[in-house]
């Protein structure tokens, strides 16, 4: 239909796709954008705010119009560039943001309201009646706004990360960046050469112009050819810097090559020593009356869809195309498209001074001031003078001269300067080390683009202290670009500056009238530049236009900075793949697999998958299991893995001194064979874990910490050995992994480990309470031995080397099962350690002192320890709140761990609130549910009744204060 | 000018043409009665109420840059009060109630939404701990509700129930939570103080305090110098710097946080919700972007932009909860600076430098703190009595043990 | 000797291989560790103590990796099954004996083999973030694989040693076998 | 960010832990009269400067050595890192 004879396309290799449920073809190297022209479409979406009928207006990754979603099912992407998706075989699009099809949409009566919906007004209204906000208004304004739709469904598809440290990364493969490449390439040092397209190239493929004779992609492809031959140069084609980073980092993303293979986009932490951004211009275009229709687009871009792609964004083939300029550019567009035989009727140009370059007519000192058109241009209004003319026309193309793409180089928030030579904002304090070259410098033409290529490249091989080769530049295009500032033409209809926001010059002139006139308030104010574009087709028109408000220049009114991403950069690569079971790693104890062929259920605890419980045939609820694991160590005997506590190794002739400061209590005096607990508090004086400390021998000692806290606990001593006492030797190092540690816990656990030791005396005078030892089981296997107890039950824990963990208890499992030795999982080990009235995270949180567990006297006052001065502050030692029992009135009441604390008189609110229930289970031992928690004054509240207050699940129940240790509170069992 | 509908139908019918500045753009007088540094949201707000609450005058809120240019303008919009400790929860309550006020008491709609938070939770123990806070909640009438998952899923199903890492067992909810347009707030406080006879003084920055026999008489600034009998600091991440010129060190870090936004989406996300398992938390604005954010940075920095790996790090927990947001796109990112406080909590308090008061430490939380903190900032400036709801964020609970550590995490600010 | 019968860190009764392309992953079982922590004025088995982010090897396939300030782990191929600190600390007497750490069941080793140096490069690349030249042969570094910290040794040029905490075996190995599906 | 590992080289900012100011450092004497007060002011307190910060970063997925770095608050830009040990050494030579 609209398809030329000529540009990089395939003509081989036809391609099949479809937009809005109709079939199309086009071919291998079109952009959809490119194929959709081909077939004369121009009407592909709706604008935000007015739902206005929109065509594609430019030919890269700032396309503002072009927005469509991808694909179907649990594959649909919502809001994609069609200028920047290579069309490959099966594409599906379709446009977004309307109700009914493309072109009737329901929404587009919001056009006719559009008096009503200018700049800021949703700030003025929708606050009458009260409650109708959020019932209606809102809902309705949500319906309305947002673009494409998620499909709700989880994402299945792959992505991948990867990390390059190249010397230097060159962004963006034009000319600029493309000599740059050469010429680090020759160099010898390790370049990545990344731009966003599909195709490298940049403008030489949209411009139809010659290097030393040789057409321009023909010279493309000759330098990728060296470049690809280079070891050390990696070309990265699809691949978007999108993010400039401290240090040298830059985050790219991606595109896979084959949409259907391999992971989709795959994210890249690229650390360079150098870098240089040659990321082109975009251009801008010149708001006037109706300036948004299908039809109208960017001057450049109507060039690289005839050079490039061998498209025109007519209608019909004999649609008549003008162009509407403020620069010499707009005129190489009209030259080009006569060369293409193309019905450029009129060049529009607002200088005075214009000239024609070619074979048609130039209206000089002339705009275009009102177009026709709903769904796609049919006439335009060109005024010169007092004298508006009406022509009937199909394409019209806009420039208003070029942005530099400094965005990445601001990214560090350095501002862009203007120049007022060239109209454009300009890097002046791009982060270190990345250089600037080509047009993103304002080094437009192609012989400007690769003298300052090659001139960027040459400063960061210096830099690099690279001896940098020579190179001779091909001859090429050199043409000045002459521009003169005109920024808007003045109209009493609205004229968009911001297409996909819609934001018309009027709201830029309201803003100014309302005080907005900052730019930071005109954006907000406006949503100027908040559109997917980032303002990259719109903020710098907006500020010129603003400036010409104000009465002031373009740099008093401000300037613009840009965040990343550069463009928009899908969730799922940042998330960067496992985002499903492998979200994080996960630990799995020794004996994992054992427990899991035994039926065991596990549950989360940090990183680590523990046994929560092992159901047996004929247990129908969690509870029954549990009661039963929980009785059987306190009648018989059972076994649990207790590997996740965190154990340190910590040797060296001070260990003792070292673990003295470590802990609040004495640890030094702690004698070989034995173990101690111990109290660590932060230097704030408050307690942030326990735990274990044994002593293997003189000056070698065993750490161990909570689940949670064995890294915190390691990071704390590492701080406490090197920045604290670096004089002490002492060395530190983590064993959690190293050892299986199970515990066997129970009146008959002797008797049990008896059948393992190697002539070993376990009886209680050889091996007391809190003893500890280093022997062999079952014929020579090395383990270790600890007579600790988190039951209240004469209890071990045996360690064993890891890989024997589950032989081990398979092993316990045979040779006990005439003890009735039981294995049990975390829910029963929580019911064993609230009966005892053992903290753990639930009573430990950071938040909680030493006197509140009742085990303030382990804090010395004889020693320094980390936190023994600041346990002194008056609120400290003044807390009154202790760690207690609780058991209901009525035994058969529930007790709820976060429920609070009243009197039972007290009115329920926080200034009469005593404490929180900590913990609860029910107990086999006592017959009812149990609960730990902390009261005020809980030191002498024993026997006192008390609400249990949980207005969050409407129950209050009355509970009786106990000791905390439900059972064997003199502790005899456990020295049995 | 008062807005309303009818207002906008007029002046759509007119051209526009009646509407007027928002507010003005005075020149600072030689001096005021009290002066507040700071002209975000606490600022503003502060300034509002001096004059409305406690019917103040002469009052001057000066501003480094344009107002509203601090965090007020770079957070994620969410309004809750959930908070855990008694320290805390009052005021957020407060606060809560303010925000259900808010379009009426300043004539600006700044899009208050009640859409309800949901904070997820994946282990008994975290159900415990937030079973606990829902309790302070309702202690204050905050309201909350406790789901369980099977609830959880028919609310929301679009979360990973079945392929997590950390499976969701349920969730606190808060129904009165949600989101309120950030820039709104900011411009609401302002044109409502201004109203008052508040001079909002932008491009003002404060280089100095005068300071005569421990009493504050005014402040220095790139304009000049403006007497003033009490100065109010609300200046966010910039407290150290600020309070610095008065000779103050501070319990106080400055860090960045990061928050992001996708592109515009259809509704597909009603409400705020965070997870329990990673740093992520989530809504979706008006416009129909997802406005997204986790950790800060965790390192000091004065600098309105982060790095790489938190950004990786948010959006995979975000991914994580809600895999469907793949192919959602991130269009923006951003940084703020925040006052991280070594508790976690803020500090709203004399100073030992007399007429020289203190708001500050907001860490993450200053958004949904606005009208509260205005609040009570003008009366502890108008009644030199802390308000009730503000009497624990003291600057000397720190050397005297009674913190506010909602985390638990001590005196090391990345950690809260 | 114990008749208890020990499993691989991924719970297999014997180590498995993996044939993935032009890859094979394996988890060696049979390396032996432990940490010394001393002054570099010991040569454990004759071997020299490597600088920072360094490994030297033996031919008897003995080598020592740089931990930390101070602190090394010596390694020995097909030990495991040896009380290995114990034998490191006979060789090195007591002075030192008191400064070793058994690590053997601390830690899985997964060896990537692969046909050339570029296969090896392309699998770092998707997993480390370190330049390549910081894995030559003969460095041995610590670093973080996707949330996972691992020591990366490069005996050769077409090998490579991941060696990770036990407890992560399992989401070691899927890291590692998904990338080099990748 | 990178942060210049005294021994391994320059190093990405994600394998390190990042603890705040350099001043936890000295830690002041448990014995003196005013500890309280002292203790209280190294603990709770911070310059916080906007420009140049000493202050200490942890290699947790590395070395675990404690370093200290000089880091610029408002650039970034890192201007030199030592190691934790080697400073208190050297505070302790003088």
């Amino acid at each position: 239909m609209t398809r030329l004879s000529g540009g990089l396309i395939d003509r081989s290799a036809p391609l099949n796709f479809t937009f809005n449920g109709k079939s199309y073809q086009g071919f291998a190297g079109d952009t959809l954008a490119s194929a959709l022209f081909a077939n004369g479409v121009r009407l592909v979406g709706r604008s935000f705010k007015y739902h206005r009928p929109r065509g594609i207006v430019s030919a890269g990754s700032e396309e503002p119009n072009g927005l469509v979603t991808l694909g179907h099912g649990a594959r649909q992407t919502p809001n994609t560039r069609a200028t920047m998706v290579p069309l490959f075989e099966g594409l599906e699009a379709r446009s977004q943001n309307h109700i009914g099809p493309l072109g009737f949409d329901m929404m587009a009566v919001n056009d006719l309201a559009a008096p009503l919906l200018s700049a800021g007004f949703y700030y003025k209204t929708f606050m009458w009646p009260k409650a109708f906000w959020e019932k209606l208004y809102e809902p309705a304004i949500r319906r309305a706004a947002g673009l494409g739709a998620l499909s709700g469904q989880p994402d299945p598809d792959e992505y991948d990360r990867g990390y390059l440290h190249p010397d230097v990364l060159i962004i963006g493969a034009g000319a600029a960046g493309l000599i740059a490449a050469l010429l680090a390439g020759r160099a010898g040092v390790d370049v990545v050469l990344a731009d966003e397209d599909a195709r490298m190239g940049g403008r030489l493929l949209a411009e139809g112009g010659v290097l030393n004779d040789t057409p321009a992609p023909d010279w493309v492809a000759g330098v990728l050819a060296e470049l690809a031959s280079l070891p050390n140069v990696r070309l990265m084609p699809r691949t978007t810097v999108f993010g400039v980073y401290d240090h040298g980092i830059f985050g790219a993303v991606e595109q896979g090559a084959d949409p259907l293979i391999g992971p989709r986009e795959t994210l890249w932490r690229i650390t360079a020593k150098q870098a240089i951004l040659a990321s082109g211009a975009t251009e801008r275009h010149i708001p006037f009356a109706n300036n948004d229709r299908p039809g109208i687009l960017l001057s450049g871009a109507m060039r690289a869809y005839a050079n490039r792609w061998a498209v025109t964004p007519q209608g019909a083939a004999t649609d008549r195309i003008a162009i509407f300029t403020n620069n010499d550019d707009g005129h190489r567009t009209a030259l080009a498209l006569r060369a293409l035989g193309q019905p450029v009727f009129a060049v529009i140009d607002t200088r005075n001074d214009a000239r024609s370059l070619g074979d048609y007519t130039t209206h000089e000192g002339a705009v275009v001031s009102d177009t026709m058109g709903r769904k796609g241009l049919r006439a335009i209004e060109v005024t010169q003078g007092d004298r508006s003319t009406w022509y009937e026309c199909g394409v019209l193309g806009v420039s208003g001269g070029w942005n530099p793409n400094v965005h990445l180089a601001s990214h560090h928030r350095g501002r862009p300067h203007w120049d007022e030579n060239r109209l454009c904002f300009l890097s002046e304090d791009a982060p270190q080390g990345l250089h600037i070259a080509g047009a993103a410098a304002g080094q437009g033409s192609t012989e400007a683009a690769l003298k300052s290529g090659l001139s960027a490249a040459r400063a960061a091989l210096k830099t690099l202290g690279v001896k940098v080769p020579r190179m001779t530049l091909p001859q090429a295009n050199s043409e000045p670009d002459q521009i003169s500032a005109f920024w808007h033409v003045p109209s009493r209809s609205r004229a968009w500056v911001d297409l996909q926001n819609d934001v018309t010059v009027k709201d830029l002139k309201l803003a100014h009238q309302e005080n907005m006139a900052p730019v930071e308030h005109l954006k907000r104010w406006t949503t100027l530049g908040m559109a997917t574009d980032q303002g990259k087709t719109a903020n710098v028109t907006a500020l010129a236009v603003m400036a010409e408000l104000t009465g002031k220049t373009i740099p008093e009114t401000g300037t613009t900075i840009f965040r990343p991403p550069y463009t928009p950069v899908s969730l799922g690569v940042l998330g960067g793949g496992d985002t499903g079971v492998h979200f994080r790693p996960r630990r799995l104890t020794p004996t994992h697999h054992w427990a899991d062929a035994r039926g065991a259920v596990f549950v989360e605890a940090g990183a680590w998958m523990r046994a929560q419980y092992y159901p047996t045939p004929g247990e129908t609820h969690w509870r029954e299991t549990v009661d039963r694991e929980a009785a059987a160590v306190r009648a018989g005997v059972g076994i649990c893995d207790v590997t996740t506590l965190g154990k340190i190794d910590v040797q060296g002739a001070d260990a003792g001194a070292f673990l003295d400061r470590i802990y609040a209590n004495m640890m030094g005096t702690l004698k070989p064979g034995k173990v101690r607990y111990g109290l660590m508090l932060r230097e704030d004086g408050q307690l942030y874990d326990d735990g274990t400390c044994a002593c293997l021998a003189e000056g070698h000692y065993v750490v161990t910490t909570t689940t949670a806290n064995a890294g915190l606990v390691l990071q704390r001593m590492e701080f406490a050995s090197q920045c604290l006492w670096p004089e002490l030797d002492v060395s530190l190092i983590s064993t959690t992994d190293a050892w299986a540690q199970i515990a066997i816990a129970g009146p008959k656990s002797r008797e049990l480990l008896a059948r393992f030791v190697d002539d070993f005396d376990l009886s209680n005078d050889a091996f007391p309470f809190m003893g500890c030892a280093a022997l062999t089981i079952c014929k020579g296997l090395r383990a270790r031995l600890f007579r600790i107890s988190f039951s209240g039950e004469l209890a071990y824990e045996l360690a064993v080397p890891a890989r024997y963990g589950h032989a081990v208890m398979a092993r316990l499992m045979e040779e006990g099962a005439d003890l009735g030795v039981t294995p049990y999982g975390t829910e029963a080990l929580g019911v064993l350690r609230i009966e005892k009235g053992h903290a753990t995270a639930n009573e430990i949180t950071g938040q909680t002192t030493a006197a509140m567990l009742g085990l303030g006297r382990m804090v010395s006052a004889k020693k320094d320890s980390i936190g023994a001065v600041m346990s002194r502050r008056e609120g400290l030692v003044d807390e009154t709140r202790r760690l207690v029992g609780f058991v209901p009135v009525d035994a058969d009441d529930p007790v709820v761990a976060g429920a609070h604390l009243f009197a039972p008189d007290a009115p329920q609110d926080l200034a009469h609130d005593q404490g929180w229930i900590t913990s609860a289970c029910y107990s086999p031992h006592v017959g009812s549910m149990i609960g730990l928690g902390y009261i005020e004054s809980g030191a002498d509240r024993t026997g006192e009744e008390v609400i249990a207050a949980n207005p969050l699940e409407g129950q209050h129940i009355r509970m009786k204060i106990t000791s905390a240790h439900f059972v064997d509170p003199e502790g005899e069992r456990l020295r049995d | 000018m008062t807005f309303s509908g009818f207002r906008v139908i007029k002046e759509a019918l007119t051209g526009h043409r009646g509407w007027g500045p928002l507010w003005r753009t005075p020149d600072p007088q030689p001096e005021y009665d009290i002066i507040i540094i700071g002209g975000g949201g606490h600022g503003l707000a502060t300034a509002y109420n001096l004059a409305r609450t406690y019917g103040k005058q002469r009052i001057a809120v000066l501003e480094k840059g344009w107002l509203g240019s601090g965090n007020i303008g770079r957070n994620t919009t969410i309004i809750r009060s959930n908070y855990l400790l008694p320290g805390n929860q009052p005021f957020y309550e407060l606060s809560m109630k303010l925000w259900e006020n808010q379009e009426q008491d300043l004539n600006f709609n700044s899009m208050v939404s009640q859409r309800t938070i949901l904070n997820l939770f994946h282990s008994d123990g975290q159900r415990d701990a937030y079973r606990r806070r829902g309790n302070t909640m309702h202690l204050t009438g905050a309201g909350g509700t406790l789901l369980g998952a099977d609830e959880l899923r028919q609310i929301a199903p679009y979360l990973n129930f079945d392929n997590a890492r950390f499976p969701i067992k349920g969730a606190l909810r808060q129904e009165r939570a949600g989101t309120a347009r950030h820039d709104g707030v900011a411009w609401g406080y302002a044109r409502a103080a201004d109203r008052l006879g508040v001079d909002i003084i932008q491009n003002c920055e404060v280089t100095g305090f005068e300071i005569e026999q421990g009493r504050v008489t005014g402040v220095e600034t790139s304009r000049g110098c403006i007497g003033a009998a009490k100065v109010g600091v609300a200046v966010a991440g910039s407290t150290s710097r600020v309070m610095q010129m008065a000779g103050l060190r501070l319990p106080i870090e400055s860090h960045v946080l990061q928050a992001f936004v996708s592109e515009g989406l259809k509704p597909t996300v009603p409400g705020v919700i965070t997870f329990g398992a990673g740093h992520f938390y989530v809504s979706q604005s008006d416009k129909g972007g997802l406005v997204f954010g986790g950790d800060i940075d965790g390192y000091n920095s004065y600098a309105q932009r982060g790095n790489l790996p938190v950004v990786e790090d948010v959006i995979e927990g975000g991914m994580a909860i809600m895999p469907m947001i793949g192919r959602a796109r991130l269009l923006r990112s951003w940084g703020g600076i925040m006052d991280m406080s070594m508790d976690g909590s803020p500090i709203i308090d004399r100073t030992p430098i007399e007429g020289l008061y203190l708001n500050a430490g907001w860490c993450y939380g200053g958004f949904k703190a606005t009208p509260a903190s205005g609040r009570v900032f003008a009366h502890l400036l108008a009644t030199d009595t802390p308000h009730e709801t503000a009497t624990a964020f003291r600057l000397d609970r720190f050397a005297r043990g009674y913190v506010i550590d909602e985390k638990g995490a001590g005196a090391q600010p990345n950690l809260h | 000797m114990t008749d208890l019968i020990p499993i691989t860190a991924l719970g297999t009764a014997a180590a498995e291989t993996t044939r993935i392309g032009q890859y094979e992953l394996h988890e060696n079982t049979g390396l032996a560790l432990a940490s010394l922590s001393c002054a570099d004025d010991v040569k454990p088995f004759g071997l020299a103590l490597p600088e920072p982010g360094k490994m030297t090897q033996d031919p008897q396939r003995r080598s020592a990796i740089w931990m930390g300030q101070g602190l090394w782990l010596i390694a020995a191929q097909d030990q495991a099954d040896s009380d290995f600190a114990h034998s490191l600390g006979e060789e090195l007497g007591p002075t030192f004996a008191a400064k070793i750490t058994e690590q053997t069941d601390a830690w899985v080793a997964f060896d990537i083999k692969a046909t050339s140096e570029g296969d090896i490069q392309a699998v770092l690349e998707r997993l480390v973030n370190l330049p390549f030249s910081a894995t030559g042969p003969g460095c041995a570094v610590r670093t973080l694989v996707h949330h996972l910290s691992v020591f990366i040794l490069r005996p050769n040029r077409q090998e490579i040693t991941f060696l990770g905490l036990r407890s992560y075996a399992e989401s070691l190995h899927h890291v590692l076998e998904a990338s080099l599906r990748k | 960010m990178l942060i210049p590992h005294p021994l391994l080289g320059p190093r990405d900012a994600q394998e390190f832990t990042y603890l705040g100011d350099a001043s936890l450092l000295s830690r002041p004497d448990p014995d003196a009269p005013d500890a309280v007060d002292a203790f209280c002011d190294y603990v709770f307190l911070r310059d916080n400067p906007a420009g140049v910060h000493k202050e200490l970063w942890y290699h947790e997925q590395g070395d675990r050595s404690w370093l200290v770095v000089i880091r610029n608050t408002v650039t970034h830009e890192v201007l030199g890192a030592e190691l934790a040990t080697d400073v208190m050494r050297a505070k302790g030579a003088t």
